[in-house]
């Protein structure tokens, strides 16, 4: 496969801003990074996007009279990408206004805590004790 | 037949007019939503009815297909979309606020557009209206535990989205088309390699993420957990199930390869035996339920990998039966949630909710004759048939989470039925709640005496849903038909022993070069 | 048909006549052993009539009663199985399986009555002598099995046929026949298998309660019992009888061994005496079986 | 309309009734009745033992393309009769006092006499199976059915009845898997289709259908290894009921072996299918399964303590009588094998029915307290009595008949050691069942059973009419066996010529109208010998020897505990390592996968599954 250079370091870069997104979400603890890392896998994805349509030298394709049309870029992925960076930036919005009432409700950014709280909170409203940990002690140390 | 729209846009239109309208009146908003599913169901039921069996695609705005967008109709898409608004119907947030309707109208609108769309990426689209839709309907519980939850469903989910795109891209960078007919004619010579089912895989697994796919469905014992059972209902009945005939369109239509099926194979097993093993062990009513949907997901998964029609009837078996089941069963939840050992004595006294429960659970157990025995006889049967070591496990993972579901489910049973003394009933079920599930069963019931009809009519469905060349025929005309064939023919030639395996298409790659995408190809071609 | 009642009547008949016979035999061989002079010839006979003629006779219930007639009973129709010198009773019309199982009908009338006297001794003396026949019924079924296949028939009969014709079991299959001898030791409860009467222990176990016609009952029934014994190892393996003479020698031969054995030793434990008669008789008896099948 | 029809109508019909007036006690004798219309419409099919046409039902359905038809041939019949004798006796039971105590001590009867109705109606349709289909629905209707028998009393019940369903399902889906195997064969649920292709069988296929469908059917024999559910279960349903099961519920898996495995396979396929690097063939195999499930769980009976659960035990291995006989196929062996379902029919249900009049007197099944209760008791002793002689195999009860079939047939066959497995299991039962009569009935009278009055007629009637069809039919064995002779040609087996008091043949047969009539002249010889003596005054039972010590009411003493106290001081250790550990170990191993299952769902990044599959998927799609 005989890529252009250009088009190898774009389509390397698209693809490492989607790893590196993607890492984040796993790695990240704090919520706003989380959200952070999501918007960052999204732009890789929308670069890869907008990338398909692309050809070196081509013409923006808009069709303007008196203009020969000569090699022009894929329209379709431009347009798509549009709606796909729409509906991400709603995604994100969305996100950040939970990740604010998810510290108004159990007031912590961090992804563990709110693991903890939200399974401690599904446990309580079941009615089941919680899972305490083996190794805790049974009851509280003196102090 | 381009009314057909309508069951999308007019819900999507009341869903932006109701919380202006739920300001001045919540009944009027309220209203508002029941008229406008009622006619979606009322729409869907006239196509249901003109089309009498046969296929139809809409060209939107009058663009012709491969370059406009289209809505395919069949037998499975409407009835699938008829299910959209006739579950949000019956499933419809009574308490709810108007912002809570405005939601479940766009998630209706959005599922119904999951069910109709013939274009890859407008599936994309509805995909993500409708995970927007049901994130803001978990939140809207309002408790710190939804909004955590529809937080972290929230992040997983966008991470799968962003997968599917990706997979959409590699699959547009192959054939330069997202119509599905037109990628169905292209293929079987520019998608039967590696770098092909790297975008099937990618996008199973973003599309897993709301079908509920082993390992990508942590969400949902937390979101069910911790939202109304009607809600859940929704989500675990309808939403999941739309994922799911997003995935077997795209894998029927453009992924004939068996390694695609093998990999959606594996993870249904894996996903019936996380799940049903994890509803074993649950302590609590409505997550178990929530673990038991994800490994009947899974069965629907494995049952949908079974290549052909006898694939397709199997899984939507499967499918409608937990469409039908699972929703009703959380309906009962609602009441009778929580710790499992609290239940105690809950069911006595309370026959018809206990009589109910009962019955779901035979059906999923797979008590002959009800449907849910058929269903997994179908499934069992097909998995059989295909006679490879991979799909005897996959049937024995199906019967052996059988043993195991039973054992949970009648477990469960044994504790709502206990003759204890001194319990207080938590009350009664709400009686639109007990009515639901009741239309539920007398539905599961009454199809015990028209087996041979939906026998039949399961068929019909399958094997129109498993036409590709039918598909093709009915969105781009009889000539791309020729065209696919003569190129399977070439490629049969080209490898004869070896179609549809390990990675034949390398060399035409280099053949066509790369990228294959050009505004004017996919039209000319 | 009048000849086979009369047989049907002979037969418990003459095993009455020679039991006490034997009974007499085994006290003898006791006196000798022990240095004494013995009891003496009708001794047997006279106990017999005085319990029969006893004043006091105590019952503990209905059960009692029919447990001794069923014990008794049980015996006399046994007789009727075994083929004896010019008599085959209804042997032609069973075999040799039915015959062991029938030989455990009396026992269960005797555990019936024992059980019904409601005297713990009683019913630990029961619960013994169903041990010792699990202990000795394990080995003699492998001997039966091994035999009956041997002889190619089950029919009593046929079996005493066959070996004037081929000679003797005893020659052909010596381990089964040392298996034989060695569950007859345990099935006529005599030492060391003797743990169910133990009479210092739990004073005669089954017959602590029995007095009178009850006891002259037992005794009629160990008569038949020792009998039935003798003529069924004779039949087994020593080819029968053809005359009186010769099948009686051999019968009075073969519970003389037991009895002359049994004075030599002590009591045995249940668990011992389940441990002995599932090594020695047992492995006996299935090399035997595999001796006989594969040769 | 045929009779099948109406066989079925009138089971549905009973099993409404029960429904709907089931509640009320006096509702007993009407149910009972309708029992009987049942019975006697099975009794009115009777020609098809005799070689008449297999009747067939109106109703066939078709569904996804394949049909489900249903008829009665010989082999259904036979099932049947027992089948609806049992469903008769037990509601008879049921029907006066027992079931008004019942529901005084707070037992939901209208649950039970349901449950009791809807068992032999499934049955019937699952006797009357003629394909897979159709089998696999009858045997789930059946399981099920049977499940809520033994939920109906609730407490201890419902954690064996959950038990027994886990066993349950399990089976059947190893029956399910064998028949879409067969589909996959043939494209077809027939029998027919599956019998025309089995010559062309691979032996790999040949065995995965042996496997599957005798270990599916296998789970409600309760053959081991999956034999742990049964005891339980059928011990802590309600008297009448666990007559019932225990009587022929159990037996349903030899009918569906019998149809599927000799019917459609052959005994031939069975006798042609060898165990590689073994002289054993897949009949033997079958048979020494059976072997162990009549030793072990016999001498697992001998350790009860609980009358129900020592019956319920025996049940378990009298069921590996019955399929040794079968599996060995020979004319006697397999009439041993059929006749021994009808045998242990009687005389099971007869016990349990004895023991649930006992606790309906005394409120306990426990054998450390009881005793003495033949003076109390006579008539139910005499139940008791003829149910072990039969359960035990002596003469002259019918049990003995059927076990000397086998005997007789192992002999034929040169099979030493099943043979001694056989005796051995008879002699424990033997040993057993003193032990349960003995502590019953015998020995002394506890003080608080002094008033205990024998149990009113509507409960001795059917005890006493199965133990006089137990004494029948062991009298004159011919009647049965005349039945399983169509039985045998119907399946394909050798076939047995019997005569009305057993077997004629020179080298050792049998004649039960000899024995017993000899058995019964000897006591009358005994009996007039014991009367000879001296008149015999009876004496209260406290008045015995006691070594000097004067028993009084106080210090009462009934040798009932560990009973065969030397027995168990050598064999106690054996019972070590009997298959609970494999049920634990599979528990156990589930439940560990089961937190695994769980601790996917309790991670802190739901995402990080999401990466590591698409690494894995993109990882494999490249390889």
């Amino acid at each position: 496969m005989t890529l252009p250079p250009l088009e190898i370091v774009l389509y390397t870069g698209a693809v490492s801003l989607l790893i590196i997104g993607l890492a984040g979400l796993v790695m990240g603890d704090n919520l706003v990074r989380l959200v952070l890392a999501l918007a960052v896998a999204e732009a890789g994805v929308n670069l890869l996007l907008v990338l398909s349509g692309f050809r070196q030298g081509a013409f923006a394709p808009i069709l303007l009279e008196g203009r020969v049309p000569g090699p022009m870029v894929d329209p379709i992925p431009q347009a798509l990408v549009l709606t796909a960076i729409v509906i991400g930036v709603g995604v994100q919005a969305l996100a950040l206004a939970l990740v604010l009432r998810v510290r108004r409700a159990y007031g912590t950014v961090e992804m563990r805590t709110l693991r903890a709280r939200l399974h401690e909170d599904l446990d309580a409203a079941a009615g089941l004790p919680p899972e305490t940990s083996r190794n805790a002690p049974a009851v509280e140390r003196p102090a | 037949m381009n009314f057909v729209v309508l069951a999308v846009a007019l819900p999507l239109l009341a869903g932006f007019l109701t919380p202006a309208l739920g300001r001045s009146s919540r009944a009027l908003a309220q209203w508002l939503g029941w008229g406008t599913l009622a006619v979606c169901i009322g729409v869907l039921w006239v196509a249901w009815a003109r089309l009498d069996g046969g296929t139809v695609a809409i060209a939107i705005g009058g663009f012709r297909p491969p370059l406009g967008i289209v809505f395919y109709l069949d037998a499975v898409a409407l009835l699938f979309g008829l299910a959209v608004p006739l579950m949000a119907l019956l499933l419809w947030p009574r308490e709810g606020t108007p912002q809570q309707f405005a939601l479940t109208l766009v998630l209706t609108a959005s599922a119904t557009g999951l069910a109709l769309s013939g274009d890859i990426f407008n599936l994309y689209v509805f995909y993500e209206l409708t995970a927007a839709a049901s994130f803001g309907l978990i939140a809207g519980r309002g408790t710190g535990a939804a909004q955590g939850a529809a937080l972290r469903y929230l992040l997983l989910s966008a991470a799968g989205s962003v997968l599917l795109l990706a997979g959409i891209t590699i699959v547009y960078l192959r054939t330069g088309t997202l119509n599905l007919a037109h990628l169905a004619t292209l293929a079987p010579e520019r998608l039967q390699d590696p770098v092909g089912l790297a975008a099937f895989a990618l996008m199973l697994i973003g599309l897993g993420v709301k079908g509920e796919l082993f390992p990508v469905n942590g969400w949902v014992p937390e979101v069910y957990g911790s939202v109304s059972g009607r809600l859940a209902g929704l989500l675990a009945g309808l939403v999941s199930k739309l994922a799911v005939l997003v995935v077997v369109r795209i894998l029927v239509l453009i992924f004939p390869q068996p390694e695609a099926a093998q990999l959606m194979l594996v993870l249904g097993m894996l996903g019936i035996v996380a799940g049903e093993l994890a509803a074993w062990r649950a302590r609590d009513l409505r997550r178990q339920f929530a673990f038991s949907s994800i490994g009947q997901l899974g069965i629907v998964f494995v049952a949908f990998s079974v290549p052909g029609e006898a694939g397709i009837v199997a899984g939507l078996a499967v499918a409608l039966h937990h469409l039908l089941v699972k929703p009703a069963l959380f309906l009962l939840a609602e009441r009778w949630g929580g710790s499992i050992e609290g239940l105690r004595g809950a069911g006595r006294g309370h026959w018809l909710a206990s009589g109910l429960f009962i019955l779901f659970a035979l059906s999923l157990v797979g008590l002959p004759p009800l449907p849910g025995f058929w269903a997994k006889l179908l499934t069992v049967m097909g998995l059989m048939g295909l006679g490879t070591g991979l799909a005897w496990l996959g049937a024995l993972t199906v019967m052996a989470a059988t043993v195991v579901e039973a054992a949970y489910l009648f477990r469960t049973l044994s504790v709502l039925l206990a003759r204890e003394a001194g319990y207080t009933s938590p009350g009664p079920h709400r009686g639109l709640d007990l009515v639901t599930a009741s239309l539920a069963g007398l539905v599961l019931v009454g199809s015990v005496f028209a087996l041979h009809p939906l026998g039949d009519g399961l068929k019909a469905m399958a094997a129109q849903a498993a036409d590709v060349q039918g598909y093709i025929r009915t969105v781009l005309g009889d000539r791309a038909v020729a065209r696919r064939g003569q190129r399977e023919d070439r490629i049969s030639e080209a490898h004869p022993a070896s179609r549809g395996s390990d990675r034949p298409m390398g060399r035409a790659d280099r053949a066509y070069g790369w990228p294959a995408g050009s505004p004017t190809r996919g039209a000319r071609s | 048909m009048m000849a086979l009642i009369v047989e049907l009547v002979l037969m418990p008949a003459v095993a009455f006549v020679v039991g006490l016979a034997m009974l007499l035999m085994m006290r003898k061989i006791a006196a000798k052993i022990q240095r004494r002079v013995g009891p003496p010839f009708f001794q047997p006979l006279y106990d017999v009539v005085k319990f029969f003629g006893k004043q006091t006779q105590i019952s503990h219930g209905l059960i009692h009663d029919v447990g001794i007639i069923v014990a008794v009973g049980g015996y006399i129709a046994a007789e009727t199985l075994i083929p004896v010198p010019g008599m085959t009773g209804i042997a032609d019309r069973t075999d040799v399986i039915t015959l062991i199982y029938f030989l455990m009908v009396p026992s269960l009338g005797m555990a019936l009555a024992a059980g019904q006297c409601a005297n713990p001794n009683a019913s630990i003396g029961i619960s013994r002598a169903l041990t010792a026949m699990l202990a000795y019924d394990i080995p003699f079924v492998i001997v039966i099995f091994g035999m009956s296949w041997m002889y190619g028939t089950t029919n009593l009969v046929q079996m005493v046929e066959y070996q004037q014709a081929h000679g003797w079991g005893l020659f052909q299959a010596p381990l089964l026949a040392f298996a034989g001898l060695f569950a007859l030791q345990g099935m006529l409860g005599k030492q060391p298998f003797e743990i169910y009467v133990a009479p210092a222990e739990i004073a005669t176990g089954p017959m602590v309660e029995m007095g009178g016609k009850y006891l002259g009952s037992l005794i009629v029934m160990q008569s038949f019992s020792l009998y039935t014994a003798g003529i069924l190892y004779t039949t087994l393996f020593l080819g029968g009888g053809v005359t009186w003479i010769d099948f009686l020698v051999k019968a009075f031969l073969v519970v003389a061994i037991p009895m002359t054995i049994a004075f030599q030793f002590p009591r045995y434990r249940a668990e011992q005496m389940l441990g002995s008669l599932w090594k020695w008789p047992v492995l006996a008896g299935l090399l035997g079986l595999a001796v006989v099948m594969w040769s | 309309m045929t009779l099948l029809d109406g066989l079925w109508l009138a089971s549905a019909l009973t099993a409404l009734a029960a429904g709907l007036f089931g509640r009320s006690p006096s509702a007993g004798p009407w149910l009972t009745a309708l029992y009987g219309v049942q019975f006697l419409l099975v009794a009115f099919m009777g020609p098809l033992a005799y070689g008449a046409d297999p009747v067939p039902a109106s109703p066939a359905f078709s569904v996804l393309g394949y049909g489900l038809s249903w008829q009665f041939t010989a082999l259904s019949w036979f099932f049947a009769v027992i089948t609806a004798g049992a469903a008769l006796a037990a509601a008879w039971f049921m029907s006066g006092a027992w079931g008004r105590h019942y529901a005084e001590q707070g037992g939901d009867l209208r649950l039970l006499q349901l449950a009791l109705a809807l068992n032999p109606s499934t049955m019937y349709v699952l006797l009357a199976s003629r394909d897979f289909l159709s089998l696999f629905v009858g045997w789930e209707l059946v399981s099920w059915a049977s499940f809520v028998l033994m939920l109906a009393a609730g407490g201890v019940g419902v954690r064996w009845a959950l038990r027994y369903l886990v066993y349950a399902i399990g089976g059947a889906m190893a029956v399910m898997a064998a028949m879409v195997l067969s589909h996959a064969l043939t494209g077809s649920f027939e029998f027919g289709a599956l019998a025309a292709v089995v010559p062309d069988l691979s032996a790999g296929t040949l065995w995965s259908l042996v496997i599957l469908l005798s270990g599916g059917f296998g789970v409600k024999m309760g053959l081991l290894p999956f034999h742990l559910w049964q005891a339980g279960a059928y011990a802590e349903t309600p008297g009448p009921g666990s007559a019932f099961l225990g009587a022929i519920s159990s037996r349903m898996g030899l009918y569906a072996m019998l149809l599927t495995l000799f019917g459609v396979l052959g005994l031939g396929t069975l006798k042609a299918l060898s165990i590689p690097w073994t002289p054993l063939e897949a009949h033997e195999l079958l048979a020494w399964i059976a072997a162990f499930t009549i030793v072990l769980p016999t001498f697992t009976a001998l350790k009860q303590n609980d009358a129900r659960w020592l019956l319920a035990w025996h049940g378990i291995g009298q069921g590996g009588y019955m399929l040794m006989g079968v599996a060995m196929g020979d004319a006697l062996a397999s009439a041993g094998g059929l006749m021994h379902v009808f045998n242990h029919a009687t005389y099971q249900a007869a016990l349990f029915m004895a023991v649930t009049a006992v606790v309906y007197r005394t409120g306990t099944a426990d054998l450390n307290k009881l005793g003495g209760l033949v003076t109390r008791m006579p008539l139910t002793f005499l139940v008791l009595l003829v149910g072990i002689i039969g359960l035990a195999g002596l003469p002259p009860m019918n049990g003995f008949v059927s076990k000397w079939l086998i005997y007789r047939a192992l002999i034929d066959d040169g099979q030493p050691l099943l043979f001694v497995a056989a005796v051995v299991g008879t002699l424990g039962t033997i040993v057993s069942v003193y032990k349960l009569l003995h502590n019953i009935f015998l020995g002394q009278l506890r003080v608080e059973h002094e008033s205990v009055r024998e149990v009113p007629g509507s409960m001795l009637a059917p005890m006493l009419a199965l133990s006089l069809i137990v004494f029948v039919t062991g009298l004159a064995p011919g009647l049965v066996l005349d039945w399983l002779t169509t039985v045998q040609r119907e399946l394909g087996l050798a076939v047995l010529a019997p005569t009305l008091g057993g077997v004629e043949r020179p080298d050792g047969g049998l004649d039960m109208l000899w024995v017993v009539g000899i058995l019964f002249a000897g006591f009358g010889v005994g009996a007039l010998i014991f009367l000879a003596g001296g008149r015999a005054r009876t004496v209260h039972q406290l008045d015995n020897y006691a070594g000097g010590h004067f028993l009084t009411a106080e210090v009462r003493y009934h040798y009932s505990d560990n009973f065969y106290a030397g027995l168990m001081h050598r064999i106690g250790p054996w019972y070590r390592g009997s298959f609970q550990w494999l049920q634990d170990s599979v528990v156990a191993a589930t439940d560990l996968l089961a937190q695994a299952a769980a601790g996917v769902y309790r991670v802190v990044q739901p995402a990080a599954w999401l990466l590591g599959v698409t690494v894995l998927a993109l990882w494999w799609v490249a390889a």
